[in-house]
């Protein structure tokens, strides 16, 4: 039985309309001392209106509670986002984050009154360096695309160093993710694409044609972005190296290998790390990330601005690069303070062992997913094991009318965030699918049978019922074009406030 | 180990379905000699009781701001946070979600990104602003490889009143790409020297208020001067409460308006996390980095919000993307936008006047202690005095008393030749007490 | 369109079994130091099987999590639970219960170590008294059914005190909360029912009647459950005490008239507050709640121990009633301390001025609703004003074939917790609505049109809806009488484990 | 005010559609005089800052537990409580939901109640356990009356083990329903006293293991003499923990077992809010104070749960009911089953034996101290010391030292002729350090 509501709520789901069309700029959910009207401003004084809605305390929580039911999330099911690694995030990361003497301490805090802070930073330095085995990690990047640029200012500054500047080619893989290509591009670098090859790997023979005189690194993901490891990356870095040019690796996926291989035993120049992927801290709708990037011995010098020395038993921060081979500074202050306190957090909890599991578990549920899925879809790579992660593409689907976003707008229905799809763009209708360590065999048997169920739905040639999903979530396809053509970027008092309720 | 829920039983299980006989089977990618055979050299796990023992024991051997007479600005502010605030950022919804790339089960991140970028288009009197970028140094970095590409010219001017630190994490990228940086001599005002630093080789002219010395300008005749160069004004600034009380960059026709976020919603937090805000002009949107959502219409004609112009970015346009910035803002974003929510213009007046008045009242107070010099005299929150002695003496020494003083110029820019100018700011945190505290504290140390 | 999904689930809304259904014996969610196996119990060690499932932390998120999801609550809507005073729960009295120095304290501490939390105590008491007009309080009842229990202890203890012991009859009127009458009966009196009158009133004439040598005490709610004001309150009370009896004030209801009338000015001699209510601290699905009650100074003496005491500048603990008039302990330790933190942070936030405030936007906020409601439903005793609630009854919906009960469940389906239903007694089919303060305007010209089109729907006859509502919920109306015939009380191993499915 | 929505607006608007004409014509019914014209003589509304820092330096004037070494139990114990289980408690749709009357939008609460009942009875080893009382002394005390319904009799024995607040407790509930107490002298184990107060006329002999001193019983016996006495065997306790490792009442067939749940899931709090388990044999259900939730279908036949046996309860039966309790401990159950399902039996068993091996370290190196001897033999985790000088100011002399010992027999009853004997209990929480410097102030304060 369907109808419409008055209340516009729907059950438990509630209509919640934006603050601007709520609150007004009389009210407010803050009490504050009444101030004596002094004002040393004069004509510098705001007159450009503000026109900010305010709302009291219990309509602010409202509105956020409301909202925030029509999200999905990790701590709600399975969430196999493929090269996003959510995994669950302990509450003891977020704790930790928020004790006073670290929630509480400005960055420019003299050095006497910052020793645990920095001390910290250098544990964590110690634990990434040492599971990584690598001799330096850069901590200030804030994301894992800040961190692939430290990487690549880095080995810009080595080769200028060496007085070779003129390197400017980077080698990228047509799988690599987007931010990689971009990041050269940002750091005034060419890029070549290595296209792919029909095993999803990077072969060696295939670098070594690109390779001269020009070239400055390459970016290679690894695991990379079809859930694989590179068989011949060593070799690959050899070569790189005995070219005179650096090896970059993306560790987006440093979870499938954490604790049980070593990027430093690969050749690895420099790679950074999602401490919001690897080491548990929240994705939070987009942020905030962390990117540490570790950097080989022939990198470190040129490590960004701070670095933390010790200096007796008082560690103390250069905030300079002059009289350093620093290559710069990444950002205002000291990185992601914030995201270290639980990306340690999360370490010390699993230790040398936990973390082994983590990437013994993150491949096992991926195999145990592939091993379900396998007879269903195509799995272009499934012949052999995958690492963290199972790359599905289109071709049992396509033919009888079904793409992949139909799948994953079916599994809305189903009670699922879908896998990552279009990605990486080296298959068909990419279905990435990414379950990490944190899933239990229950949750993943579930998903295979929802998955199986929808693969039988294809083939019983069901298209429209592809077509109409969702029709259980809190709404239903959304109209991207409309969105991008005529963009609708904020609220402005004036423009028609009711929204419309029609199609256009 | 308590986050991982597979026994051993399961385990084998699955293992045998796989058709693997041990799990380094399934690592059979990796070279010989690579696949680790013993544990790294480090501590095995650790229960919550230890953990939490541990990381306790480094938190409290730093002193927190509270714990202080606290007078630290110079780009992070000690503001209050309302406790609904860090409840809401907490709910799982929010905390655990990804990037909201279905939006059907993601409006809830969506309406709010919607919201906190009208939001930001207000305070700033910006036509668009974008969803956050990773901080206010980076923000303003990107801001000015944006005005290159729009402006297909290579020279980046910096007024001496930027933040040290931003002319800083700028000069590194933008030097990457082989733009020259102009960064004129630290001044506490200098809107002369950046009005004849202009030319026709100009990109942009980045210029700060209230600016590191706390300054507050009048953007007016930099605006004109830039614009009659063809350059771009870039206002930045690295505290946003400030907008509530003085003029914002677009109400003086910058082109880019970008800075910190960090006081509104989000603790100071050693430096970061924090929310960069960035705003444009509508006719340079497509050339604007990082993401955006955009109101649209669902498949029942129901409004919701969508992430938008997904053509700038890297994910789509890789290495011709308006920039590489993937990961965000999120949850630091999500405060922000709570918080001024809670405030809405009432609240952000206030809160502002009540910032401005406690920094009248430390100039007032740090005035009349002798030898010492307020140089700032048009300021928000936030002012640089002269000391008759080095600053970072003077703030180490203050440190010994209980009292943080606020940063030494030389810290940020042992370049600057303002060895005994210190900058200091007060907010609604501080109290008259404090304020005496620090008077009496200086005095001593001054004697 | 329609069909059931194969996970279970339903777009956003998870399907989740039971812990015992997921868990396991071998698995846990907390990490332990390994015990070295020492034991001092011999025989005594434990046979009973355990078997207690347990989960890993991520899936303890996800269960709780997911359960949470099914629940209405005051962060997400109007909860308009007559005589339940759903009002915003402030995150600060959270966040200041959570202090380490009041949640890190334990009850037995010496003297020394606790003096911040005595001083806590002795300053809500203060406000208490101060708001109440009370000379005294007893903090330590641990919610609104245990403070009526103290306050009828402390008035047995006061009749036996003067030789009045014989006096074991208690006039509770009709319209009275359960707990009343139970309580009264706990404390070995006997209850003697005044019955309702036509205007929701207790007329001094009917008490008058009642009276005699053998009444101890009457319990009158006030404002009462019907929602109004008891006009003639103090000549009541004056006939009590020329009886020779005492005044039980049931405060359930003080949200109404905190800082308009103290309940010191109308002749109690004792009065419960239940801090969950008016003072703001959570409801929690059921409790805690804290019952803090107010004593007259001819009470006072006897209130139960602890007492706390000053002496010198340090504060000390009276935990024995020998020695003292107290008639005895409520409990182990000294009452809700959590809550009274809460309620403290909530006093100190409104301040005098806010409190006072609190009472007249609780008043206003009903007296609106009713005066919506008033054209389109049959207000009993909506000639005058109310107070904090609007009392309906069904006789405008009856007739036309729809009951209180579905009145509400179609208010579930338009995103609503329903009124309270059936309570009071006095009046058929009673619909008490009380909105609180914290409500907006908008949120009650919402759900005011939601009942006036649930009207007009009745009036349509539309009997049909309203007998199949709620179909937007979660679960559709449940078998209560089912559940009540065959208890099913906990799960037990071995019991049909799959949940029947099909209706009996 | 930042809690109150209402405008000056509204509140005009609204007061106009009532036909009021002022605010305290709506309060008409208040006898005149009585409707307070000015504001009650306390403080004026205050912002969170100034809130937050008030009860800031409240909390400060006190020494938490964590700051010392900790030894203390007697009815409240300090152990770990997963930060998980905090977080969860918080979450709006548990902290600010009300009692589940409506059980279509409440199943997030019943589940989670009828897997509490679930948890409670396994662990209890009881047929059927209500959702929560009070705390462990008021579930004693409703026990106490529950028997004497069940039996129509009026003694209750108390064994000089159980708690003396839970006797004082008891005492004052069934004294006033005219039932008489019996509490048996103080004693560290009094099986036969117990065994001998039996007789015709006694409803319920209330026994507690582990009890107050820490002395856990074979209960078989009593429950033998019980039974043929025609009375019930009522099992209270005050450390819930201690049934992961040793036999719990329902086993030795008490009909009632009942007591404190706080060891799980619940902080210290100064004593409370708390959380009453309560369970009975099934054929007393109908006589069980408290509310209960159960299974049943809906009308789609699915499986779902709500309160129910209502009849037994003051909103149906009023002056009739089992017990006039009515709100209980919600979110301290919710906290209990949610830690409970992180222990499970694996991680329970674990937590209760590492207590235990904590407490014979604990009796280990205070009996080796001169002067002092162990009372308690058969111990989980708590135990009696008789000290050479009276316990009350050795106890207040260890707190100068940092060392919280435990408590003095005589504060928790003066009359027990105890006064040299302390009541000193372990926990996880303990670490080896705590029990050295324990030891070493003991010795001190000795001397
Ligand atoms: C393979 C890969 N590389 C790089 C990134 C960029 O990391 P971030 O989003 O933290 O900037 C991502 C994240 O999505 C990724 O999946
Ligand atoms: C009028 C009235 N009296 C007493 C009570 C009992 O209070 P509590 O539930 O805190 O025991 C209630 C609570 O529901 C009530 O509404």
């Amino acid at each position: 039985m369907s109808f419409e509501t008055t209340s516009g709520n729907r059950g438990l789901l509630q209509a919640e309309p934006l603050i601007f069309e709520t609150g007004s700029a009389e009210t407010t959910g803050v009490d504050l001392p009444a101030p004596k009207g002094e004002s040393k401003l004069g004509a510098l004084a705001r007159k450009a209106p503000l026109d900010l809605p305010g709302l009291s305390e219990p309509e602010t929580m409202r509105h956020f509670v409301r909202l925030s039911q029509k999200n999905y999330a990790i701590d709600l099911g399975l969430f196999p986002l493929g090269s996003c690694t959510m995994k669950h995030n302990p509450r003891l990361n977020e704790r930790a984050a928020r004790f006073e003497g670290f929630a509480d301490l400005h960055p420019l805090q003299p050095a006497s009154t910052i020793q645990g802070a920095l001390a910290l930073m250098d544990e964590l330095a110690h634990w990434l360096c040492t599971l990584t085995g690598m001799p330096a990690v850069a901590l200030s990047p804030k994301a894992g695309a800040h961190g692939e640029f430290a990487g690549m200012l880095a080995i810009k500054a080595a080769l200028e160093a060496k007085g070779e500047g003129h390197r400017k080619r980077v080698l990228v893989p047509s799988s690599a993710h987007g931010t990689n290509p971009a990041t050269a591009a940002a750091a005034g670098f060419t890029v070549d694409e290595i296209p792919a090859r029909d095993d999803g790997r990077v072969h060696l023979d295939d670098v070594k044609a690109k390779l001269g005189p020009d070239v400055a690194a390459i970016m290679i993901t690894n695991p990379n972005t079809c859930g694989l490891f590179e068989p011949e990356i060593k070799n690959i870095a050899d070569a790189i190296h005995a070219a005179g040019a650096y090896f970059y690796c993306d560790g987006a996926n440093y979870n499938a290998i954490v604790g049980k291989v070593r990027p430093g035993d690969l050749g690895v120049d420099a790679m950074h790390i999602n401490l919001h992927k690897t080491f548990s801290t929240p994705h939070g709708g987009g942020g905030p990330g962390a990117g540490p990037t570790v950097l080989s011995e022939a990198l470190a010098p040129f490590a960004p601005v701070p670095h933390i020395v010790l200096r007796g038993d008082q560690r103390e921060l250069v905030e300079h690069a002059e009289g350093t081979q620093a290559f710069g500074r990444m950002c205002a202050f000291h990185g992601q303070m914030g995201m270290f306190t639980r990306a340690l957090t999360y370490m010390l909890s699993h230790g040398s062992d936990g973390l082994r599991q983590v990437a013994e578990d993150a491949v096992l549920n991926a195999n145990y997913l592939l091993a379900r899925l396998k007879p269903h879809f195509s799995a272009p790579f499934g012949a052999s094991p995958c690492m963290h992660e199972v790359l599905l593409d289109d071709s049992s689907i396509k033919p009888k009318g079904v793409e992949t976003i139909d799948m994953a707008k079916a599994l809305l229905d189903e009670g699922y965030h879908p896998f990552t799809t279009y990605f990486p763009l080296v298959v068909h209708g990419a279905m990435l699918i990414e379950p990490t360590e944190t899933e239990p065999k229950r949750e993943l048997d579930r998903f295979a049978d929802v998955m199986i169920a929808l693969a039988e739905r294809v083939n019983a040639g069901d298209v429209q019922f592809f077509k109409m999903a969702p029709t259980l979530t809190p709404m239903r396809r959304l109209d991207d074009t409309r969105a991008a053509r005529q963009p609708k970027l904020r609220w402005r008092r004036g423009d028609n406030q009711a929204p419309a309720q029609a199609a256009e | 180990m308590r986050y991982l829920p597979l026994t051993e039983a399961d385990r084998a299980q699955m293992l045998a379905l796989t058709g693997a006989k041990s799990i380094d089977d399934l690592f059979v990618d990796v070279p010989k000699g690579a696949l680790l055979k013993d544990l790294v050299d480090l501590p095995k796990a650790q229960g919550e009781i230890e953990v939490h023992r541990h990381l306790q024991r480094l938190a409290e051997k730093n002193t927190p701001a509270g714990r202080t007479a606290f007078f630290l600005g110079a780009g992070a502010y000690r503001h209050h946070v309302p406790a609904s605030v860090d409840h809401l950022i907490q709910r799982s919804e929010f905390l655990t979600a990804y990037t909201p790339y279905q939006p059907e089960i993601a409006q809830g991140t969506l309406q709010a990104l919607y919201e906190f970028q009208s939001q930001v288009a207000q305070l700033l009197n910006v036509e668009v602003a974008n969803a956050s970028m990773y901080d206010g140094s980076t923000a303003c970095a990107e801001a000015a490889m944006m005005a290159a590409r729009v402006t297909k010219r290579k020279k980046i001017v910096f007024s001496g009143g930027v933040h040290p630190h931003y002319v800083d994490t700028a000069r590194t990228a933008c030097e990457a790409l082989g733009l020259e940086i102009i960064a004129l001599p630290a001044a506490v005002d200098d809107e002369a020297a950046v009005i004849k630093a202009l030319g026709a080789d100009v990109a942009a002219v980045i210029v700060q208020s209230p600016n590191v010395f706390g300054t507050v300008t009048d953007l007016t005749q930099i605006g004109e001067a830039a614009r009659g160069a063809g350059a771009l004004m870039v206002a930045t600034f690295t505290e946003c409460l400030a907008f509530g009380l003085i003029e914002p960059g677009g109400a003086y026709g910058a082109d880019i308006v970008c800075g910190e976020g960090q006081s509104i919603g989000n603790a100071l937090n050693f430096g970061g996390p924090y929310v960069g805000l960035f705003g444009v002009k509508e006719k340079l949107v497509r050339q604007m980095p990082g993401r955006v959502a955009g109101e649209t219409l669902d498949a029942d004609g129901k409004r919701g919000f969508v992430l938008t112009l997904s053509t700038r970015e890297q994910h789509i346009r890789r290495e011709k993307a308006t920039s590489n910035i993937c990961t965000n803002s999120g949850l630091c974003q999500l405060a922000w936008t709570i918080h001024m929510t809670l405030l809405g213009q009432k609240g952000l007046t206030q809160l502002a006047q009540l910032n401005h008045e406690k920094a009248i009242a430390l100039a007032d107070a740090l005035g009349a202690v002798k030898g010492v010099k307020v140089l700032t005299t048009r300021f928000f929150n936030e002012l640089a005095i002269e000391l008759p002695a080095p600053a970072q003496g003077v703030v180490d020494a203050l440190a010994e008393k209980g009292v943080i003083g606020g940063v030494a110029m030389s810290r940020l820019n042992p370049r600057a030749g303002m060895d005994n100018v210190l900058i200091t700011c007060a907010t609604e945190m501080n109290t008259d007490d404090d304020i005496a505290a620090y008077v009496k504290a200086l005095k001593a140390v001054l004697k």
